[in-house]
C-alpha cells in the first residue's frame, strides 16, 4: 500500500499548471508547476547561526574591530556584515550602508536581483532589435548600459532577488548560465594556459584546439554546470573604468596571485587607505576561485552538492533550494559521501575552521601593525616616495587577508590553500614593516 | 530501435568470441564453475576469489537483500544480458587466466553506465524529477560519486 | 593450471618450516617461515626517488644550502642525508658523519637496530632476574643502560636493522610494540587531557576512568597497532640528562606548540646556534606526530595502510613489508580507498606537497635573515641581554621551520597543519627581525 501509493505520486509530480516563459520572473508562479522546489527557496529566509557561519546577518566589524583599521577609507569600513540566505539579497543591498556613504552603480544588481529582464529592456530601450532572436545580444548591451547607470535608477528597473529564471531553463528546466559577467569571464579563463584538471569541458575545448570561443551553455556538462550557476555570483569582481562594466579578473587564472596580477598590470586599486595611503584592493566573496584550489573540486564535487542536496520528500528525491550552510544539514550534504557521524564531521570542519581563524588573526594583527607603523611614518614627517615599497608589501599583503576573509567558507573550501595565503599575507606585512624601520635612522 | 545492431554484434561476437572464449579458457571456465557465470546466483562471481572482496562487501551492503548481482552489473533485457554476460566473462577469464588486469580492479566505463541504467530500472520514479541519462557525457547525473557504497559498503 | 595453483596457495600458506622464538632476530630464519613478507622485506634496499621524497640518500645541505646556515653550529650542519629503506638503517648511522664530529650515545641504537636483546643482556648483566617472567623488567632497565653507554660499545651488542621480531610477537605473529620509548610516552599523552579523536583506545581508557596505565599492547585496537609500531621510530625525541634518556616528548600533547612548551619548561635545548648565540630546538622526522593532525589519522588510515599496503600474491593478500613511498606503488597504497587514477592521485600529492615546499622555502628564508640580522647585531657590539627577545623568536621560528622540514613527507601527513606551522615559522621570524631593528637607534 504504501508502495504503490508512492508509485503514484512519483508519476504525477509534475504538473504544468501554468506556462512558464522567459519572462516569468515571479518564482511564485514557477512555484506552481515545482511546489516542492519553490517551498525550499522560500526557506531561505531562515535565520541560524553556526560556528563560522551561517545566516544571521551580525556586523563583522563589530566582532572584529581590527577590519576599521584594515577598511578605513572605503566604504566596507562602514557597515559589513555575514551574508545570509538568498531572500535577503536585494533588500540587504537595498539597506547596507555602503550605499548611502558612496554612489553605487547599476552594477551591484547584476548578483543581486532577477536582472536579466531589465537588462533586455534597456537594451530595447537602446535600439537593439526587440526581436527574440536577439536575445543574448539585448541581455549583453542591457548589461552594459545598466552597469553604468545609478544605483537607483537601476533599482527601479529590478523587483526580485536572484529567482527560478536565474538557473534554469524556462523550457526544459535545465541549468543555464545567464549572467554577463560569468560569460565574459568563463571565456577568458578558458584561453588562459594554466591547468584546470576540475572543469573537465574546458580542458576538452582547449584539447580539441580552441575552436570558436568556449561556450559554458552548450559545451560545460550537467555536473559542471552545478557549480557555475554559483559561480555567476560568488566571485571576486571589479568595476572597469568609466563604464563600471561588471568585470571578474580571471584573465590569468583563479589563484590569488594570478588575480592580483591582472590588477597590477592596470595599477587597478580599490580605495587609497586612510591611514596609510596605500593604493590597496578589495577582494569579495571569491567563493568560485577557492573552491577551485580544493580537493573537492578536483574530485568532481560541485556548489550544489553541498548547498542543495538532494532530499526525499515521498516518493521522490529533489534538490533541496533551501540553499545554506551545509552545517545545517550534514545528513544529506556530506553523509552521502562520508561515512562518519553528524558530530564527526562537524567537528572536521570546525578544525578547519579554527585552524584559518587562529591565522587569520594572526595576519590581521601584522597588516594592522604595518597599517600603524606606516601612520608613525608619516606622521613623522617620512614623504609618500621613501614609503613606496612599504606600501606595496601593504597592498600584496591586505589583498591575501582580505582574500581568505572575504570568502565565505573560514578556509573550508581549500584549507591548504587558505593557510598558504594567510602565510604569505604574514610575510608581507612583516617585511613591509620592516621597510619602514629601514626608514628610522633617517629620521633621527 | 538499438537491438537491430545490437543483433548484429551478437552476432559477430558471438561467433568470434565464443571461438577464442573457448579455445582459450574452457578449463578456467570449467574449473572455476564458469557454468554458474550464466546464472543470477552471486557466489557464480565468487568463484573466482578475485570477485570475494566484492562479494564480501555486497553481504554487508544496504542492497544485499533487494539486489544480486546481475541486477546491478548486467542489463536487464534479455539479448544485451546475454551479450553482456559473454563480453564479460570473456574478459574476466581472460585476466583471471593471465593475471593481467589492473589492481584494485575497477569498473570499465562501458559497464558503468549499465550500472547506472540499473539504478534507474529499480529506482527510475523516484528520481525521475532529477533526470539521470545515463550514457550522455554532457547530461549524465552519476549516481556512483554519491551512492559508491549501496552496492559493497564503503571503502573508507 | 593457474586457477588450481592459486586455489591450492590460498589453502596453505603458512608452513612452519622453523621455530621462532623472542631471541630469534635473524630475520632470515623468520624468513623461511613467511618468505614473502621476507621478500619483500629485503627490497628496503631498492633505491628510487621521488618529486619530494623517495630513497636515494642525497645530501639535504647541498639541495637547499640554507641548512647549513641554520644548523648552524650542530651535527646537523654537517651531513644531512634524505633516509632511505629500513635496510640501511644501521648502516646508515653508522657512515654518518655526525656520529664523527660528535660524540653519541648509545641511546640512537633504540630506532636503528634490533635492540631487545641487547637490552635484556645488559640488564640480566647489572642483575635483573634472568627469567623470563622478568621480561618487561629486562627490557625497561636495559634500556637505561645502554641509552647511557658511548656509541660504539652499544654498536657492538647489535647486528641488525629493523627485525621481524621489533614488531611481530614471535609466537602470535601479532603486532605488538618493544620500544620502551614508546612505552613510557604514550602512557604520558594517554593522561594528557587533549582530545585524540584518531586514537580511540587512548580515548575509551579515558572515558572508563584511567584505570590503572594506559597499556599499549593489551588495549590498542589491531588497526592503531598498524600505526603505533612505527610510532616507536617516527618521532620526535630527545636525550634526557645525563643519563641520555630517550624520550619523547608528548607529555603536554603532539602539536607543535605542546612539544616546544614542554621543552621550554626544563629550558631544554639542542644546541647553541653558532652565529646567533641562540639556545634553539633540533626537530627530528615527527611523523607520527604530523599524521596525528592530518584528516588520514582522523579518519582512521593506519601508516601501514599506506606504506605497507595489502597486496596480491597469487591467491592470498599479505602486506607489503617492502617499506617505502606510496608514491611508487599508488594502485595498493590508494586506489583501495579512492576511486581516482594513479596520475591523479600523484597530482593531488604533488600539489599539496609543492605548495608546502614554497612555503617552506618562503620560511627558511626568513630564518635566514632573522639569523643574519642578529649576526650583524653581534658584530655591532650589541650585547646577549638586549638580544634575547629577538633570540627567543629565532627558537621559536626554527622550531617550528625544523618540524615541517624534519617530516618527512613533505606536509602530506597533514597539509594545513603544515601550512599553519610554516605561517607562524614566518611570523615569529620576521618579528625578530624587528626586534633586532629596534635595536638600531641604540647603536648610532
Ligand atoms: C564539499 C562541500 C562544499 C562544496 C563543494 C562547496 N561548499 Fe560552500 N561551504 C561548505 C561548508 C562546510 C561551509 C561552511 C559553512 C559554515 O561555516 O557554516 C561553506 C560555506 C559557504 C558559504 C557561506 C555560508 C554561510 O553559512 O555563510 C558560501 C556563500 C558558500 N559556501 C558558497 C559556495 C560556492 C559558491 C561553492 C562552489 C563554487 C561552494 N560553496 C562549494 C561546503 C561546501
Ligand atoms: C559579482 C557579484 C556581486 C556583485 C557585483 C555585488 N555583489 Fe553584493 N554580494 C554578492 C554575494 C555572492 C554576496 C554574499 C557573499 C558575501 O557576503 O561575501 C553579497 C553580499 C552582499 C551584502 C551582504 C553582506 C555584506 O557585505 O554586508 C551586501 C550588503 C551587498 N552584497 C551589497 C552590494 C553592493 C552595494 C554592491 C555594488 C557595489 C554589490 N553588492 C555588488 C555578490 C555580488
Ligand atoms: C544572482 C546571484 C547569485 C547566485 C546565482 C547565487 N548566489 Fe548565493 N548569494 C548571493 C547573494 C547576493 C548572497 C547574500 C545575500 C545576503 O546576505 O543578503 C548569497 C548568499 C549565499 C549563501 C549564504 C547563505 C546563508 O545562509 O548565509 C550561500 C550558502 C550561497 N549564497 C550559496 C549559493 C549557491 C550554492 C549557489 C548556486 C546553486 C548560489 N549561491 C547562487 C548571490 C547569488
Ligand atoms: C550529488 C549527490 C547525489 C547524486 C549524484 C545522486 N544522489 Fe541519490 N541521494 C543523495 C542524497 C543526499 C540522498 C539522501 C536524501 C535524504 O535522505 O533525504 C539520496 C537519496 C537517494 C535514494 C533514497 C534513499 C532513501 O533514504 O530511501 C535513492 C534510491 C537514490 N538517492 C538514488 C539515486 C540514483 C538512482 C541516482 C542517479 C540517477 C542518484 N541517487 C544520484 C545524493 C545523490
Ligand atoms: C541559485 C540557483 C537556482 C535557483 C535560483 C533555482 N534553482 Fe532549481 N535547481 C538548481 C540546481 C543547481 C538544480 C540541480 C540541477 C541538476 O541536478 O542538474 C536545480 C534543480 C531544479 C529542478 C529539478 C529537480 C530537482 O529538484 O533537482 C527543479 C524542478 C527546479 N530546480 C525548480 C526550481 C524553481 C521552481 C525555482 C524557483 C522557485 C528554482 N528551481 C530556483 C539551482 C537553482
Ligand atoms: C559528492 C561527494 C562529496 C560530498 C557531498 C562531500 N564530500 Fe568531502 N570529500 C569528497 C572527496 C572525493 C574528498 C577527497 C578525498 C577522497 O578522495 O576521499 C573529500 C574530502 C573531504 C575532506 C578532507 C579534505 C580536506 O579539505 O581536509 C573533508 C574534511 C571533507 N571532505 C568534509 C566534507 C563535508 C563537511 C561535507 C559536507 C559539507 C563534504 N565533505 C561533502 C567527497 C564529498
Ligand atoms: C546495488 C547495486 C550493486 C550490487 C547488488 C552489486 N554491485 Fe558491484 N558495484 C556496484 C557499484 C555502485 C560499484 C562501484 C562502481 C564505481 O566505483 O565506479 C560496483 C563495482 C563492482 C566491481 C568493480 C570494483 C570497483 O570498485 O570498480 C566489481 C568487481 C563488482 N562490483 C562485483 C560485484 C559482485 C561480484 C556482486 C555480487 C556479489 C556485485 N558487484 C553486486 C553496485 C552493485
Ligand atoms: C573467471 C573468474 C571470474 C568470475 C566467475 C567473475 N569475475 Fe568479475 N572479474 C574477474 C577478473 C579477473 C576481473 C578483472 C578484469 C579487468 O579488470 O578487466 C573482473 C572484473 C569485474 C568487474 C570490473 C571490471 C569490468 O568488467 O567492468 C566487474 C563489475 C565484475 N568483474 C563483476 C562480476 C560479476 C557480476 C560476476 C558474476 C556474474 C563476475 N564478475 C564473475 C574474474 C571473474
Ligand atoms: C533490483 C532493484 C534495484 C537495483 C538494481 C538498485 N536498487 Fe537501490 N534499492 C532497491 C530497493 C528495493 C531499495 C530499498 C527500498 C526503498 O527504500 O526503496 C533500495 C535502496 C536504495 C537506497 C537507499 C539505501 C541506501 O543504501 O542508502 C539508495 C541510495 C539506492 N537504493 C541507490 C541505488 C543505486 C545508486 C543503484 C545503482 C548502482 C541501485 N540503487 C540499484 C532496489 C534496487
Ligand atoms: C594516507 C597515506 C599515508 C599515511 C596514513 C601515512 N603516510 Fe607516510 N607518506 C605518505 C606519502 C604520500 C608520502 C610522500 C612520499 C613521497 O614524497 O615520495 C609519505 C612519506 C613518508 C615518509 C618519507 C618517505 C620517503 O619517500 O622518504 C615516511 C618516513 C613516512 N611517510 C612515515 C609514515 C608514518 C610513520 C606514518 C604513520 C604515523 C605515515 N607515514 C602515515 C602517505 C601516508
Ligand atoms: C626515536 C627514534 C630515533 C632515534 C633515537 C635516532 N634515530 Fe636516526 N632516524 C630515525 C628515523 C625514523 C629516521 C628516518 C627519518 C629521517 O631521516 O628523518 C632516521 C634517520 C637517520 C639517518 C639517515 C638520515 C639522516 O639524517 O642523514 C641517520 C644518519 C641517523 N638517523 C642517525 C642517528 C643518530 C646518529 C642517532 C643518535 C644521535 C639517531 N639517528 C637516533 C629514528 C631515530
Ligand atoms: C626500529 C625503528 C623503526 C621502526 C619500528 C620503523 N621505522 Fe621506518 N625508518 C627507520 C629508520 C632509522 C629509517 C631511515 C633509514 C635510513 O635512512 O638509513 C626509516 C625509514 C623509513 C621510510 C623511508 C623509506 C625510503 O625509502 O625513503 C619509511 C617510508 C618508513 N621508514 C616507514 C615506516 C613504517 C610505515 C613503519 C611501521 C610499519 C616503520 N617505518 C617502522 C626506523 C624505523
Ligand atoms: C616495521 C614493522 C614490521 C617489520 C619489521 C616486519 N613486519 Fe610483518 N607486519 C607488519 C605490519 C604492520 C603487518 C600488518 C599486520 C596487521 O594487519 O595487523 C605485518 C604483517 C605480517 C604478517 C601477517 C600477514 C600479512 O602479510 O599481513 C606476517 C606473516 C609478517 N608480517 C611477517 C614478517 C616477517 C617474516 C618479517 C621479517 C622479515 C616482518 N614481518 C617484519 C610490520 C612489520
Ligand atoms: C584506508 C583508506 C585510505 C587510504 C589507503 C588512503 N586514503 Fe586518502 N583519504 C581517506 C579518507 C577517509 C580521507 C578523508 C576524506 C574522506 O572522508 O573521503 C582521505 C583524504 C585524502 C585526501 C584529501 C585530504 C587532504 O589531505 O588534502 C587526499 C589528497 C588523499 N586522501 C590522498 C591519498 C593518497 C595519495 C593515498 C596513498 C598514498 C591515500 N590517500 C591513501 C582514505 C584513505
Ligand atoms: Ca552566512
Ligand atoms: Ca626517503
Amino acid at each position: 500500500e504504501n508502495v504503490s501509493q508512492r508509485k503514484k505520486e512519483a508519476r504525477q509530480h509534475v504538473f504544468r499548471v501554468v506556462e512558464i516563459t522567459e519572462d516569468t520572473i515571479d518564482p511564485v508562479i514557477w512555484g506552481k508547476n515545482y511546489p516542492r522546489q519553490y517551498d525550499g527557496y522560500r526557506r531561505t529566509v531562515d535565520e541560524e547561526r553556526t560556528r563560522h557561519g551561517g545566516s544571521e546577518a551580525f556586523n563583522k566589524l563589530d566582532e572584529d574591530p581590527y577590519w576599521r583599521v584594515i577598511f578605513n577609507g572605503y566604504a566596507f569600513g562602514i557597515d559589513y556584515r555575514e551574508d545570509r540566505g538568498h531572500a535577503y539579497m536585494l533588500s540587504d543591498q537595498d539597506m547596507t550602508e555602503r550605499l548611502k556613504v558612496a554612489a553605487q552603480p547599476g552594477a551591484c544588481l547584476h548578483c543581486h536581483s532577477s536582472v536579466i529582464p531589465a537588462y533586455r529592456e534597456a537594451a530595447i530601450k537602446a535600439g537593439v532589435s526587440a526581436d527574440d532572436s536577439h536575445r543574448q545580444e539585448q541581455i549583453m548591451k542591457g548589461f552594459e548600459i545598466v552597469c553604468a547607470m545609478p544605483y537607483q535608477d537601476a533599482r527601479n528597473m529590478v523587483s526580485h532577488p536572484v529567482s527560478c529564471i536565474d538557473c534554469h531553463d524556462s523550457e526544459t528546466m535545465q541549468l543555464r548560465v545567464t549572467r554577463p559577467g560569468f560569460l565574459n569571464a568563463i571565456q577568458a579563463l578558458a584561453k588562459v594556459d594554466y591547468p584546470l584538471p576540475h572543469l573537465p569541458s574546458i580542458e576538452r575545448w582547449r584539447k580539441d584546439g580552441r575552436k570558436d570561443e568556449y561556450d559554458v551553455n552548450t559545451m560545460a556538462t550537467r555536473q559542471e554546470m552545478r557549480s557555475f550557476v554559483c559561480g555567476q555570483c560568488h566571485v571576486e569582481y571589479y568595476f572597469k573604468g568609466e563604464g563600471k562594466l561588471l568585470v571578474y579578473p580571471w584573465q590569468k587564472g583563479l589563484r590569488v596571485e594570478q588575480i592580483e596580477s591582472y590588477y597590477n598590470e592596470t595599477s587597478f586599486k580599490d580605495w587609497i587607505h586612510k591611514i596609510s595611503g596605500t593604493p590597496v584592493l578589495k577582494a569579495q566573496h571569491p567563493e568560485f576561485e577557492m573552491w577551485s584550489q580544493g580537493i573537492h573540486a578536483r574530485s568532481g564535487v560541485a556548489c550544489a552538492d553541498c548547498h542543495m542536496p538532494y532530499k526525499r520528500e515521498g516518493a521522490i528525491k529533489i534538490s533541496d533550494h533551501h540553499v545554506r550552510s551545509p552545517l545545517l544539514n550534514i545528513d544529506t550534504a556530506c553523509q552521502t559521501c562520508h561515512h562518519f557521524s553528524e558530530a564527526e564531521l562537524k567537528a572536521r570542519v570546525e578544525v578547519i575552521q579554527d585552524r584559518t581563524k587562529a591565522l587569520m588573526i594572526r595576519a590581521e594583527e601584522a597588516v594592522v601593525a604595518l597599517i600603524q607603523d606606516l601612520q608613525k611614518a608619516k606622521e613623522f614627517g617620512i614623504s609618500g616616495e621613501q614609503l613606496k615599497s612599504a606600501q606595496d608589501l601593504q597592498r600584496k599583503a591586505q589583498w591575501r587577508l582580505d582574500f581568505v576573509a572575504a570568502e565565505n567558507s573560514m578556509g573550508f573550501h581549500a584549507p591548504q590553500e587558505a593557510a598558504r595565503i594567510l602565510a604569505e599575507t604574514i610575510d608581507y606585512a612583516r617585511q613591509g614593516q620592516l621597510e619602514v624601520m629601514k626608514l628610522q635612522p633617517v629620521t633621527q | 530501435m538499438k537491438s537491430l545492431s545490437n543483433l548484429n554484434l551478437v552476432a559477430i561476437i558471438l561467433y568470434c568470441s565464443a571461438g577464442i572464449f573457448i579455445g582459450l579458457s574452457v578449463y578456467t571456465f570449467y574449473y572455476a564453475q564458469g557454468a554458474s557465470y550464466l546464472s543470477n546466483e552471486p557466489k557464480a562471481c565468487v568463484n573466482c576469489h578475485i570477485m570475494r572482496e566484492q562479494y564480501d562487501g555486497w553481504q554487508k551492503a544496504s542492497h544485499h537483500a533487494v539486489a544480486t548481482c546481475n541486477d546491478c552489473h548486467i542489463p536487464h533485457r534479455f539479448i544485451p544480458k546475454y551479450l553482456a554476460k559473454l563480453k564479460n566473462g570473456f574478459w574476466h577469464s581472460k585476466g583471471f587466466t593471465f593475471q593481467d588486469f589492473h589492481e584494485p580492479i575497477r569498473i570499465h566505463p562501458k559497464n558503468r553506465i549499465t550500472l547506472q541504467k540499473n539504478c534507474l530500472y529499480c529506482h527510475g520514479e523516484f528520481v525521475s524529477q532529477i533526470a539521470a541519462y545515463p550514457g550522455d557525457n554532457r547530461r549524465m547525473l552519476d549516481c556512483i560519486p554519491c551512492h559508491r557504497n549501496v552496492g559493497h559498503g564503503p571503502t573508507q
